[in-house]
């Protein structure tokens, strides 16, 4: 596990699942230190992906990224259900020593007040990833969402 | 709670309304024929239909439609169902038929305004069979302001009429746009509680505490309209203090919110007049369309019911037709931030819709106040509740002896 | 489309069909009662039970049953109900009970007739107990040409007459087979819409690309049956072109479709006289029989009603019996190619009963035509629709003051 | 099995009775108003309140209710429905409002008591407006031993009156106890069958292998009570032979489980005297108490009803205050290997009641029997059911009119 | 990641991940080149494959491949929701260096004509794999699947 | 894939996917045979295990797994569905050469008695493994389950 390529998967592998446990575990504020000073974090559904490119929301840079977990925080009163994100199919692209694109499926689960957990959404993560100071970070997540209507409690981390 | 401790509102369906208008089945089932299938109903901004042959499928009530533009440009509506067996002609909700729509089951082919035209092997039907019996059922289609409206009810008064007082504001604010896309969002609750959140003033300092905090210190001002017949209007000056939400921001999270280095609050790269007032309107009997901050954001909603206590909203987007490319660029990546079920603001409505349902349930606490606003006339303070009021008043017309 | 525009057809339910009987749950639930629980319904191949204690558990109606072969080799049927307090005796859908069914509850046994042989301590029940008050009630059972039936009615005509003008023709093709297993599917729909798909001759080459490009240019024969009571038939010869379907093949994915080295193309191991007729067979009211290309494919389906808008279909694929296994493993790997919702045909009818049930939505369009075939007697051609008004007849018959 | 063989039984709907009580969906809503809002219903152990504003939500029967610790260390409950619009004021089941509820929709705010003590900008609702009014209609609360329930019913009897005979076994069981937490799960089936299933001791020696192979050459022992009004008891000896449950376990999996290595089968840490009878409580309607093998293992359930055939069983786990640690630890670890839908007992009675509620479609087998212990009086044997026809008896009376 | 077996585990996972990907994106005729000449692809419950082997379908080789596509690509009329065929559980046993077999966990999610998204279908695959000019490529793929009740629309590549 | 944490990292995955598959083939004497002889296997909800440590089971040592798998071999009545564990976000932590621990998520399908397969549950394992004459094996396997209504089939292994 010291060298080359593989060491990158591994740890943008481990990037990614990271990033899940911190979502599910409402762990915010760690979830930020995932980005870039200039990340970008999206989400679009499928469809209009396809068509139009109206995105739902896309946070550019660390400002934007910080007013969305101040919203997870409290600034939105929407209860925050425990959720399950599972990512699968994880493909990763390699561009330079220190920069990588990957493309993974993920699907949702949540708990709901009524203490039953559902399916919630699944779709695609599109990244760009970087490394900076031996540390590989989010430069871009962009979530492509399948479902064409979205749950009613969308407010969560996807 | 009694009903003698409430005179002073009028149990008259307006100014306090009975909870079961939310939950029970056999008024739901009573909207869909008295509401749904006798009031205009929107469906499409005519710029989603370009070309001849291009149609948008909707249900209307529990009807399934089709808009379709024919090739002389006319829109045409009629119901997705086809004449022979029943087969809906399409299940897309979009998309472009060719000449004709082909039915998959027999190949059975209706023109873009519904006509029959064609039948394989006609003659096993006999003499007695004419084709034109066979034309699926037209349905009326009129527009305003290049909004698309059907309705279902032939004897319905012309869509310019029913638009009545609402009709020079929703001219106004959607006069030279076009479709950007749309959203879709379901939740678990009655439709008139999200066209209700539409028509209330008084919840958003409450429910959304970027909308409350930056009021503070603040003497909010703005108006509510009851507009005939059955419309509504709110209407009040951008007065929020962005400080105040950093404040609330830093309390809140920990995190010192910069928010001139967040795009999401720097001036659009379009011209818009910030000091123009937010509109919201609401349209009878389910449409509702906001234009925020100068037309910074510029939206319709309009309200599927899917059961008494399931809703489906269907957001549009909308841009200014021939704005340039970074103008549209940044419509389209920014115009949701705040709606749908994943957005800052109407995350928390959805919260607060779900949440009454789940209230209703109380049968002890069988009465909404809607009463806000006792001046005579028809327009209020910001908080006040004429709009509302508007839209019980029409309702309760609509529902006739139907309603309770 | 008005009443007054029909006349011609007679709004008689046979010919032209109000479209509530799709949708309409009162009537579902009539069928229940008045339909499924008083005809001979098909539960199993007898191939499927082989020694003693071999059961089969099904839904009849709403009705939970069990069919199982006793120690002599007879098969009987009665309630999945234990008598005692209730627990189905088994939730599998086939297995073997030993000598009898214990309840997993509190251990009552049941004999391999349902009859009630073991209450541990029946002591506590006092002096007016007995057993046999506890048999579970038995459910009639008979067999046609290797094919079980069972009726919940009592007065039920003898499955022999049952069957009618039928019968021959099902015998013909189900003598000398055995079950190779079984598929089951949902879909949205209402039970009859499938079953009036396969008593429907006129869709096959609109639905299926496969069926209609086949058939370009060729002057399609075959014939449509009404067979007394119910039950309909579709006989017609194989006549596709296969080099027109290579054709449309190629325009459709601009693949080159070599079908001499496609094995689905080629001849089964065993013999078939490839000119005899295809023969899709309806027994009324939830069953259906092909017998395709000579017995190449060779299947029985049934409807399991979940709802008036829901159906599960349940598909016996059979085989001959002593085949050789060369030819068994052709079956096995090609039958369903074809069939259930993922089969290159039946693929393409699923989409048309859920089409139709969406489409049924739509109120202003309220009747089915099925009236093709104006010639007096029973017998028409391919495209024509005895079959289903033969249904339809025996459908109103049963359903009596109920229906529509 | 017709009226006519059932004599003996008395068709009395408490020695036999009419299985539509578990599927008709009138008797059903009939029971949420005329048992659930009328009885005593369990909310919680007043050790899950610690400190004012401490509050845990419910739904007794369809109804959403608040359970909350005021300043004064009282327990009070109210709807959980804001008087304003509806919206529940919690989502949470359990947690602490600080000084009030704040309704997060337009932020009214109610004391820990459910009175109305905050409406922003109250102007607009005129003169006659008075915040009273507003109150959160209060619900009664009273405690048995540390056990909170709550009434819907002002008229019901006091809670000490409504424990009846049920009374000093529910008070010696549970006093001094304190609750470890809750789990909960669903099942397909009726809310009465998994309180029938704890009302009946004939069944575990057939239903659970464990039990009945523990009992293989053992004559058992114990008794089954009715308690007025509506109560049951089943109270048994500790028998069982784990040599017997050891061997059949060998028998069942080839596996030889060496018990004096495993853990479960352990001595607690703790003081148990384990001569004590088992006990079982059962109290009308809904609630469950089991204390085990002299309280080592000490649980009590409730039912909520979600439809006919739908139940949310909810499992509070009991320890013994001021316990040592090491008991603790080792309540939390074991107290639920037997329990919830995946313990090693109630795993089976959650496929008997699932199982019931499928046979339960049989409508030829219409009724279930639960007439065992023919003596009089209010005590029989441990196998009979004295127990389950205190239940029925009551919910009769309960019902009036509207039972079967 | 250059040499051993390793490396044909990524390029066969990388097989698999893009195998989905071109299902979920409708690329059918890309899908075709994933197979072998005498490729095979098959589906059958779980039930089925335990007692009597009655197949749902079997397609021998590149014709019957073909076939299937030309279906897909509109030979039937059902419409084709988006899918997302999500895979875990990839277990990998090499035979020789240019061979091996598979099993792998698949779960697909569908959209469909109302927006809404859900569980569709799940169970097993059983993959042969072979390298043929460098490029690891299905010899034969079987599906088992679990749903004893299958769903309406199936005809999407499983 | 001869040697260092790699190797350990593929096999302990190796372990978790036969465990599933194990669970799934219903071959539970086999499954006994993953777990030390001290081994450890309890679940508990995601609730209980933030807030009070209820668990559901803890089985303590090799008795105590035999016993259960004699209850899944019919010492429970409870009909056992096809399930399907699928595993994914694993992430495994070296403690020491033959020790490390690993986190994952699980999602369990199930195929009732009606034959229909629908989401059944879903959490997160926590694993702690050892090696033990060159196998890894699970000394401690907890399973949060998210579901705080839990399913009403759900005795068997998660
Ligand atoms: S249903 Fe449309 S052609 Fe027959
Ligand atoms: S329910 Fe069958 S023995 Fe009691
Ligand atoms: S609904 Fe509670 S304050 Fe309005
Ligand atoms: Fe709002
Ligand atoms: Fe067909
Ligand atoms: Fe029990």
């Amino acid at each position: 596990m010291q060298g080359g390529n593989d060491n990158c998967e591994g740890q943008i592998r481990a990037l990614m699942f990271e990033c899940a446990r911190l979502v599910d575990h409402q762990r915010f504020r760690e979830w930020l230190d995932l980005f870039t000073d200039d990340g970008s974090y999206s989400a679009i559904t499928y469809e209009n992906n396809q068509e139009n490119g109206l995105y739902l929301f896309k946070d550019d840079g660390k400002e934007s990224l910080k007013e969305r977990v101040t919203f997870l925080m409290g600034f939105w009163q929407v209860g925050r259900g425990k959720t399950l994100h599972t990512l699968s199919n994880i493909s990763i692209t390699p561009l330079q020593d220190d920069e990588a694109t990957a493309s993974s499926y993920f699907v949702i689960y949540r708990t709901g007040d009524d203490g039953v957990t559902r399916f919630h959404a699944c779709g695609e993560y599109e990244d760009h990833l970087v490394r900076q100071e031996c540390r590989w970070l989010f430069k871009r997540r962009k979530a492509i969402v399948d479902n064409g209507v979205l749950p009613s409690h969308f407010t969560d981390l996807i | 709670m009694t009903e003698e401790q409430l005179p002073h509102l009028g149990l008259d369906m307006t100014r306090v309304i009975d909870r079961r208008v939310y939950t029970d089945p056999l008024i739901y089932k009573t909207e869909m024929t008295q509401i749904f299938a006798r009031t205009w109903q929107f469906v499409a901004h005519e710029s989603e239909l370009q070309g001849p042959g291009d149609y948008i499928s909707a249900t209307i009530g529990e009807q399934p439609i089709i808009l379709c533009k024919n090739r002389d440009g006319a829109l045409n509506a009629f119901y997705n169902a086809c004449t022979h067996r029943g087969a809906v002609l399409t299940t897309k909700r979009k998309g472009n038929c060719g000449a004709a729509f082909r039915c998959m089951y027999h190949g059975w082919t209706f023109d873009q305004e519904g006509r029959c035209i064609g039948v394989p092997y006609p003659d096993a039907y006999g003499q007695g069979f004419t084709r034109d019996v066979y034309d699926i059922p037209s349905i009326r289609v009129e527009t305003f302001a290049g909004l698309v409206f059907v309705s279902l009810d032939g004897e319905a008064a012309p869509l310019e009429e029913y638009m009545g007082e609402a009709g020079p504001y929703v001219r106004e604010v959607v006069e030279g746009t076009e479709s950007l896309g749309r959203v879709r969002w379901a939740y678990d609750g009655n439709w008139k509680s999200w066209h209700e959140n539409f028509a209330d003033n008084y919840h958003p300092e409450f429910t959304h505490p970027v909308v409350g905090t930056g009021y503070r210190g603040i003497e909010v001002q703005g108006n509510n309209y009851w507009l005939d017949e059955g419309h509504g209007m709110l209407r009040f000056p951008p007065q929020r203090d962005p400080q105040r939400i950093v404040a609330a921001m830093r309390e809140t999270s920990g995190l010192e919110n910069n928010i001139s280095d967040n795009p999401l609050w720097q001036r659009p790269p379009f011209d818009v007049d910030f000091k123009q007032d937010h509109r919201i309107i609401t349209v009878f009997p389910n449409m509702d369309l906001q234009f925020m901050t100068g037309g910074m954001m510029n939206i319709i909603q309009v309200l599927r019911p899917q059961a008494v206590n399931r809703t489906v909203v269907e957001l549009l987007a909308l841009g200014t037709k021939g704005e340039s490319g970074t103008a549209r660029e940044w419509r389209l990546e920014r115009t949701l931030d705040s709606q749908a079920s994943s957005g800052k603001v109407s995350g928390d409505d959805n919260e607060a819709v779900v949440r009454c349902q789940m209230g209703f349930a109380a049968s002890a606490v069988p009465w909404s106040n809607m009463s806000r606003g006792q001046g005579s006339g028809n327009v209020g303070e910001k908080r006040d509740e004429y709009s509302m009021r508007s839209f019980y008043n029409a309702w309760r017309r609509y529902m006739g002896e139907h309603a309770l």
